[in-house]
């Protein structure tokens, strides 16, 4: 590469600004090997792509170096147009001189002198670049969606009606998630198991859809449409072809007093059990850390009363495997529990509540059928506080953010108390009241206004009992931080919304990265907010961050498209930035000596076993092949190679070693 | 003291790049210096150390002909260091070049005898040194044959001469590719070189074979010319080995007692029978 | 040539005045367990009880790595920078074996064959070598079977010979020794009479070069390469500690627009030393490596350069980390 | 001795192997011996002066041929055989490991499962040698350090004994031949002495097995051996195996695991 042309855009003045584009162009186009260097305001315009097309033609350029923003940003359209103009994309190179230069320096004679630099080390790297074909591989159009909440459910309906299969798998006895769980949603005071039960049922029927209950992922492997995903089928104890989901093993098992997970642990199930009346499917599984004959060796009452003989007791866990060609992420959240504020009693006081007990409360499916009752003695209470932003916003209890739902459901809740409790009183202490979202301010207004829920502007210090009662002892900001001790029968704590248990192992068995809360991080934040970072893994609902039902819904089907325009292809084409090994003519074939530590240290699993053999197919080496569609680029491989056998075509070693001289030479 | 520096190069100008074949490259090569331009003389089948300054040396045969004045030719594959550092130079760039080194293809022993040349991919280069030397001379030889084959179309270095060659009435041109290397439109024959050698050599009678190929293509071809009659001193080829100074000294290039750098890099079939043959 | 007597004391006066004279002088130095030359300033520093140091003195005129010359590099057009020999500073090797000495005429030969080598000659000509003939020897030493001796004076610009009292027959063999002399002529006394042969070391020929010589060239496809060589890991440590190996790379150092040429140590038993771009390598088994080393020592070079390529110091089978000894092996070959 | 040689001949004779590699009395000190029929075993000696590393001869292709064969190894030995059947450069089939245990009993080893299980009765110590420069250089500053080594790569001439004696220098192409990039400068000087020393002890980094053949082979004396020996020694600990017990799978630059902390990366 020789004839090298250098275009520097001002981005309008975000580069310019600060750095000298002129001497930048000037200074690059002395350069050996630099045949033509221009700046100008904005090289991806129209007229900006002409300058760098014509140019190609002109000088017969065979590499191009734009210094603009980031890659990630412009190189496709850069490489792009100068594909149009004959110039293989992949010998056209960025240098980052936004965010790497102006956005991060002051205007000065050295910020300046480091775009030169910048350039200088691409032009260098553009020198040893070599043409590179893009890579193609095959789609299997079956999706994953892992996670049967509200997210997964819509996930999965959507990805089936296009026409693609897709495999539902749910950690649960049922699908279901949070929603199931709660009364009415805000902020039309609907009943949430009534809209969401019929979606419910949609997926066990869709032929599309295969469902695995109680069901987790073992582990992921492959690459964007070509993923093999493992899952565990927990063991269920009951044979689901043939129990017919009458339920008297239920009525009959005689461990009764297991805390109720769907009623959030204000009531009891069974050792065998349907975690709630509308289960999908609803047919039991036994629990066998609580089971009697699991823990004692004796009992199986579920056994004789089961008129069909569907229980299984040696029924073991049973590992699958499942071709896919993209993966949902549909997880959801959980939220704290009241055991995480020493200063409400560390969940010793019994009520004190949180948002999704009340919800359990409130629900005509919960523990009180829908009375709001005391879990302590089951009395109304005529008095109850809500406390908002309960380890939300709380540097001090490392969780900063705002889980959004809270404000909401705080409001619903204190609405439904003053519904179902006449002559109650309700109290909400509040930070803010974030109450963004279509009819969201006025539902707010009407539980304050119509409702008269008294809301209180500041923060709970300390809930403590006293004779029986819960005192509540907070200030009052818009009473000039007067301090406030109110009596309460119950209070209800708006916990915070975090990421569901296990989120941070399962993003590391699917190489996603997640957030410090170990929320799963979406590809950009504003242009990407569905795709993950790695390719072909999606994300729906609260397992990105906390969300209500409509935004989990919508981002749902936003992933479900993306999945449905993935599967729109036969084949996918791929960036040929994967590592090589080298291959020589014989006698040497190649420098592998197949030692394979790059097989122990490739994340990726793409590291294959190559039997070089002879004419006779007498065996002569066995050496290392990178996979070209398991291979993400890394380099872990390239670093670990002690006789540098493998490179990553774009970014070979030689290629990085020159852009690092160029610095080194001055 | 005014010894000369033997591993200072010659200056020279890259003046005409010819893209011959998929990484091969044939440069043009001018002296900087005019005096040095007008001492410098070579025959044909002499070599030299060809530098690109920042990679290093590179040994290539000289493979313009001698009768040629005031410039040197050199073809080579970007496969290595070196030769990655001269494919990205361009007219105009400088290259360092020292030589001539090596011995010489007897051509004046050869007056009045039929030609016939024989060579496979890359090593043309070599022979269209002696090549061009014969055909500028043309009235010193008798028939000229030119036997040339690369593994495919493709792979056919210096196609321009080629059909030059295969044009001119005093030539007998035959062009081969390897079984499969073939295209649509190739009118050439098709078969490895020693095949294509049996049927269209020339008479052993009063012929010089001059052969050159890859070691495979020469293991090959020198039974073959021995079945049509040829006797050990009527076959020439010029030998590679690996060599840094190119002047004897480096240790690198010697086959037996002969260095290829200073007996060769011609040798007669006859001279190589007394050098042990797995050392080339 | 003259013969003279230097006493110990004198011999320590005129160390002072060749040291004083501005010359680099380089002599055997004792430290980290092994002797070496190395750039000394003092006669106390120059080691006494050995039989031979590790390295020879060859890099004194072909040093390990070496500039053959400079370039810089400018748009397409470069500047070169010849190798200025004057950048040479005089130079004296003091307490040179003769196996040492004697080392120099097949390395030149080498460096001269055909082309002369200038870098080479302008090391040798500002190099003057003081050897010290030998009173002791050890198992590795046959100088006496390659035409050397422990009283050889090839190579050397004077030879010592020490004697009980500690002074020394000298021997002024070359101008470049009567320079030396000529620094502090007073300490050179009128010789004594002593015989030198009287005190070197007694060290029997154990072969003939001449047999060797002759079985080698017909040797080149014989067994005995592979049998020799079986053990031999392919290290250059022979060829390195040699005086009179000459296998060079040519390499290139870079900054930027400003590059050197530089000419460095290789070794023939090196496994790539002679591979070829393409993969084919003349020399790819360590057995066909062990016969170059030996035959270009023993039959290439006296047959093309008249000389042999070996001084019989032993240094390469000290040196070898699996006994590969020089001498058992060229001794079995005369033998077969 | 004689059990050995009895053993030795009968498996040559039987044509159980095609070559023994094992020791026989040299010029200074005992050295390789290859032997191909039953007459060379005569020859054989095994005893605490063979410390020859002869796991550098297991991989040569051109030696050992592609019929079964037998070594004759010390304890250094077999720890670096063990090492190069974790690295896919040995095969049970093709390999019989002969040891003389601390009882001058002859045992035999067909599969490297036996030679782990054998290895780990001996614990990886430091010898006089090792702990003299060793505690030597560990009582230095690092600047201390620095100049200590870089004196001693001074001396290097890049002759790579170091790395031919070494049976896990293995590769067909070393990184100090590697020219696009040339990493290291091929050149002795002091510098490009120690970036070669550097690369090739984080070359070792989790293989190295202590056998001290690099310092052993230096012609100039840098007792090279101690940096992958201290290294060894570090690594263990940290990254939970036994020193000169090589790791089962991968190595400790190149295996992670779900668990390992990474605190530092956040």
């Amino acid at each position: 590469m020789s004839k090298i042309g250098v275009f520097i855009c001002h981005c309008g003045e975000n580069i310019s600004a600060t750095v000298d584009v002129e001497r930048v162009a000037r200074e690059i186009g002395g350069m050996e090997g630099v045949a033509h260097a221009i700046d100008y305001k904005y090289m991806c315009s129209d007229p900006g792509q002409t300058f760098i097309k014509e140019a190609v033609k002109k000088y017969g350029l065979d590499g191009v170096v734009v210094g603009a923003c980031s890659p990630r940003m412009h190189e496709p359209t850069f490489r792009r147009a100068c594909a149009e103009a004959g110039l293989n994309p992949y010998l056209c190179e960025m240098a980052n001189l936004r965010e790497h230069c102006s956005w991060v320096h002051e205007k000065s004679e050295e910020t300046t002198e480091k775009a030169i630099d910048l350039v200088k080390m691409l032009v260098e790297k553009v020198k040893k670049d070599k043409p590179l074909e893009s890579i193609k591989v095959p789609v299997t159009k079956r999706a994953l969606v892992i996670g049967g909440g509200i997210a997964g459910i819509q996930a999965s309906l959507d990805i089936a009606n296009t026409g693609h299969k897709v495999i539902l798998i749910e950690r649960d006895p049922s699908i279901g998630g949070h929603m199931s769980q709660l009364s009415e949603t805000f902020p039309t005071l609907d009943c949430s198991q009534c809209i969401l039960t019929p979606r419910m049922v949609e997926v066990a029927q869709h032929p599309n859809i295969k469902l695995y209950t109680y069901a987790e992922l073992e582990s992921l492997e492959g690459f964007i449409g070509n993923f093999k995903a493992r899952i565990r089928l927990k063991a269920k104890s009951v044979n689901y072809s043939t129990c017919t989901g009458c339920g008297a093993c239920i009525q009959k098992c005689p461990v009764k007093k297991i805390p109720s997970e769907f009623n959030a642990g204000l009531g009891t199930r069974t050792a065998i059990y349907v975690p709630f009346p509308q289960a999908v499917p609803n047919k039991p599984v036994i629990d066998r850390v609580n089971c009697n004959y699991y823990k004692r060796g004796a009992c199986k009452i579920c056994e004789k009363t089961c008129q069909v003989g569907s229980i299984e007791w040696d029924k073991e866990d049973e590992i699958i495997t499942e071709e896919v060609g993209a993966v949902v992420l549909a997880t959801g959240f959980d939220v704290k529990g009241t055991d995480f504020f020493p200063e409400y009693g560390y969940g010793k006081y019994k009520d004190v509540l949180t948002g999704l007990q009340f919800e359990r409360l409130a629900s005509a499916s919960g523990p009180t059928f829908g009375e709001i009752r005391r879990p302590s003695d089951g009395t109304i209470p005529k008095k109850i506080v809500f406390i908002a932003c309960a380890g939300s916003r709380d540097p001090a209890k490392g969780i900063p953010y705002c889980s959004k739902i809270c404000c909401m459901y705080t409001a619903k809740h204190a609405m439904l108390y003053q519904h179902k409790v006449h002559g109650g009183e309700s109290t909400v202490f509040y930070m803010d009241i974030r109450a963004g979202g279509k009819n969201y301010e006025e539902f707010v207004r009407r539980a304050i206004e119509e409702d008269t829920v008294n809301y209180v502007r500041g923060r709970v210090a300390r809930v403590y009992e006293k004779d029986g009662k819960l005192i509540v002892k907070g200030v009052d900001t818009l009473l000039g931080g007067q301090q406030v001790e109110i009596e309460a029968d119950m209070v209800v704590l708006a916990t915070a919304g975090v990421a569901n248990c296990g989120s941070e192992q399962l993003a590391q068995k699917l190489h996603v990265s997640y957030d410090p809360y170990h929320f799963f991080a979406e590809a950009h934040p504003k242009l990407k907010p569905v795709e993950t970072n790695t390719a072909g893994i999606f994300l729906a609902g609260a397992c990105q961050a906390p969300k209500d039902i409509p935004e989990t819904v919508g981002m749902a089907s936003g992933a479900a498209v993306k999945v449905a325009a993935l599967f729109s292809n036969d084949e996918l084409v791929r960036e040929p930035i994967v590592a090589v090994v080298n291959r020589l003519a014989p006698p040497l074939y190649s420098t592998c000596v197949g030692c394979f530590m790059c097989e122990t240290a490739c994340p990726y699993n793409a590291i294959e076993h190559e039997e070089i053999k002879g004419r006779d197919g007498s065996l002569i080496r066995t050496i290392a092949r990178v996979n070209e569609g398991l291979c993400q680029g890394c380099g872990t491989c390239v670093a670990f190679c002690r006789s540098k056998s493998i490179d990553i075509q774009g970014y070979t070693n030689e290629q990085v070693y020159a852009e690092v001289m160029s610095l080194l030479n001055d | 003291m005014s010894e000369k520096n033997t591993y200072l190069p010659y200056l020279m100008t890259i003046d005409k790049v010819i893209k011959e074949a998929p990484g091969v490259k044939t440069y043009r090569l001018k002296f900087q210096d005019e005096s040095e331009a007008a001492a410098f003389d070579f025959q044909a089948g002499q070599f030299g150390e060809y530098s690109a300054f920042g990679e290093g040396e590179s040994t290539f045969c000289i493979a313009s002909s001698p009768t040629r004045k005031g410039y040197i030719e050199c073809t080579f594959r970007d496969t290595g260091r070196v030769t990655s550092g001269m494919a990205s130079l361009e007219e105009g760039s400088t290259m360092g070049f020292r030589g001539p080194y090596g011995n010489v293809f007897p051509l004046d022993e050869w007056k009045g005898k039929n030609l016939v040349f024989i060579a496979g991919g890359i090593a043309l280069p070599p022979m269209r040194c002696v090549i061009w030397n014969a055909l500028d001379l043309r009235e010193n030889f008798k028939d000229i044959t030119i036997i040339y084959g690369a593994k495919s179309v493709n792979d056919l270095v210096y196609k321009e001469e080629l059909k030059e060659w295969a044009d001119r009435p005093d030539v007998r041109m035959v062009t081969t590719v390897d079984p499969g290397g073939q295209t649509a439109d190739w009118t050439g024959e098709v078969g490895f070189v020693p095949t294509i050698v049996e049927t269209v050599a020339p008479s052993a009678e009063n012929t010089i074979a001059i052969v050159c190929g890859p070691p495979i293509m020469i293991k090959f071809t020198f039974p073959v010319l021995e079945k049509l009659g040829f006797t050990d001193s009527q076959v020439y080829t010029t030998l590679e080995n690996r060599m840094k100074c190119g002047v004897g000294k480096c240790g690198r290039c010697n086959v037996g007692k002969l260095y290829i750098c200073k007996d060769g890099p011609v040798f007669s079939k006859a001279e190589l029978n007394f050098i042990p043959a797995e050392e080339y | 040539m003259e013969t003279k007597y230097i006493s110990q004391g004198g011999m320590a006066q005129w160390f002072e005045s060749i040291i004083a004279s501005g010359k680099r002088v380089y002599a055997p130095v004792n430290s980290r367990g092994q002797v070496d030359f190395k750039l000394v300033k003092n006669l106390s520093e120059v080691a006494d009880d050995y039989i031979q140091t590790t390295q020879s003195i060859k890099a004194s005129v072909y040093p390990k790595a070496e500039v053959l010359f400079t370039y810089e590099k400018d748009h397409g057009k470069v500047n070169l920078s010849d190798f200025d020999p004057e950048t040479i500073p005089e130079t004296v090797l003091w307490k040179v074996h003769p196996c040492d000495a004697a080392g120099f005429k097949p390395l030149s030969a080498i460096f001269n064959w055909d082309s002369a080598d200038k870098l080479h000659n302008a090391h040798l000509v500002k190099t003057s070598v003081i050897s010290f003939s030998c009173a002791k020897a050890d198992q590795s030493c046959f100088c006496t079977s390659v035409n050397g001796s422990p009283g050889n004076t090839a190579g050397s610009d004077i030879q010592l010979t020490v004697l009980p009292d500690g002074g020394a027959i000298a021997e002024i063999l070359t101008p470049k020794g009567e320079a030396l002399v000529a620094l502090l002529p007073p300490v050179f006394e009128a010789e004594r009479g002593d015989k030198k042969e009287q005190y070197l070391v007694d060290l029997p020929a154990r072969f003939s070069l001449e047999e060797v010589n002759a079985k080698l060239n017909k040797a080149f496809n014989s067994t005995v390469w592979k049998e020799q060589s079986e053990r031999c890991i392919g290290c250059g440590a022979c060829a390195f500690v040699c005086p009179t190996c000459a296998c060079f790379d040519i390499q290139e150092d870079v900054h930027g627009s400003k590059g050197r040429r530089i000419r460095c140590w290789d070794a023939c038993g090196f496994a790539l030393f002679t591979l070829h771009t393409s993969g084919h390598n003349p020399r790819e088994h360590q057995s066909q490596r062990w016969r170059q080393r030996i035959l270009h020592k023993f039959s290439y070079m006296p047959d093309r350069l008249s000389v042999v390529g070996c001084t019989g110091c032993g240094r390469c089978s000290r040196a070898c980390p699996v006994d590969m000894n020089i001498l058992e092996h060229i001794t079995s070959i005369a033998k077969q | 001795m004689k059990k050995l040689r009895d053993r030795v001949a009968a498996l040559l004779d039987e044509g159980a192997v095609s070559l023994v590699i094992g020791y026989e009395e040299g010029t200074k000190r005992p050295r390789p011996l290859f032997c191909r029929n039953s007459e060379s075993s005569g020859k054989l000696i095994f005893d605490s002066r063979c410390f020859h590393n002869l796991a550098v001869y297991v991989t040569k292709k051109e030696l050992v041929g592609k019929e079964r064969f037998a070594v004759t190894a010390p304890i250094s030995t077999l720890r670096s055989i063990l090492q190069l059947y974790v690295e896919n450069q040995l095969s049970e089939e093709k390999l019989l490991v002969l040891t003389v245990d601390l009882n001058g009993e002859l045992r035999e080893f067909v599969t490297f499962e036996e030679i782990s299980a054998y290895v780990a009765q001996f614990e990886m110590k430091r010898g006089e040698r090792e702990q003299e420069i060793l505690s030597k250089i560990e009582g230095m500053t690092r600047e201390e350090r620095w100049k200590f080594w870089m004196g001693e790569m001074s001396h290097c001439f890049k002759c790579y004994a170091c790395r031919s004696a070494c049976p896990l220098c293995y590769c067909t192409k070393c990184v100090v031949e590697v020219n696009r990039p040339q990493w290291i400068n091929p050149w002795p000087s002091p510098i490009s002495n120690m970036e070669w020393h550097v690369n090739r002890a984080m070359h070792m980094v989790g293989r190295c097995t202590a056998c001290g053949a690099c310092g052993d082979a230096c012609p100039v004396g840098i007792p090279i051996d101690l940096i992958t020996r201290k290294m060894m020694e570090d690594l263990a600990p940290e990254f939970g195996y036994i020193p000169g017990q090589p790791a089962k799978q991968g190595n400790a630059l190149s295996s992670w695991k779900l668990d390992d902390r990474e605190q530092f990366i956040r």
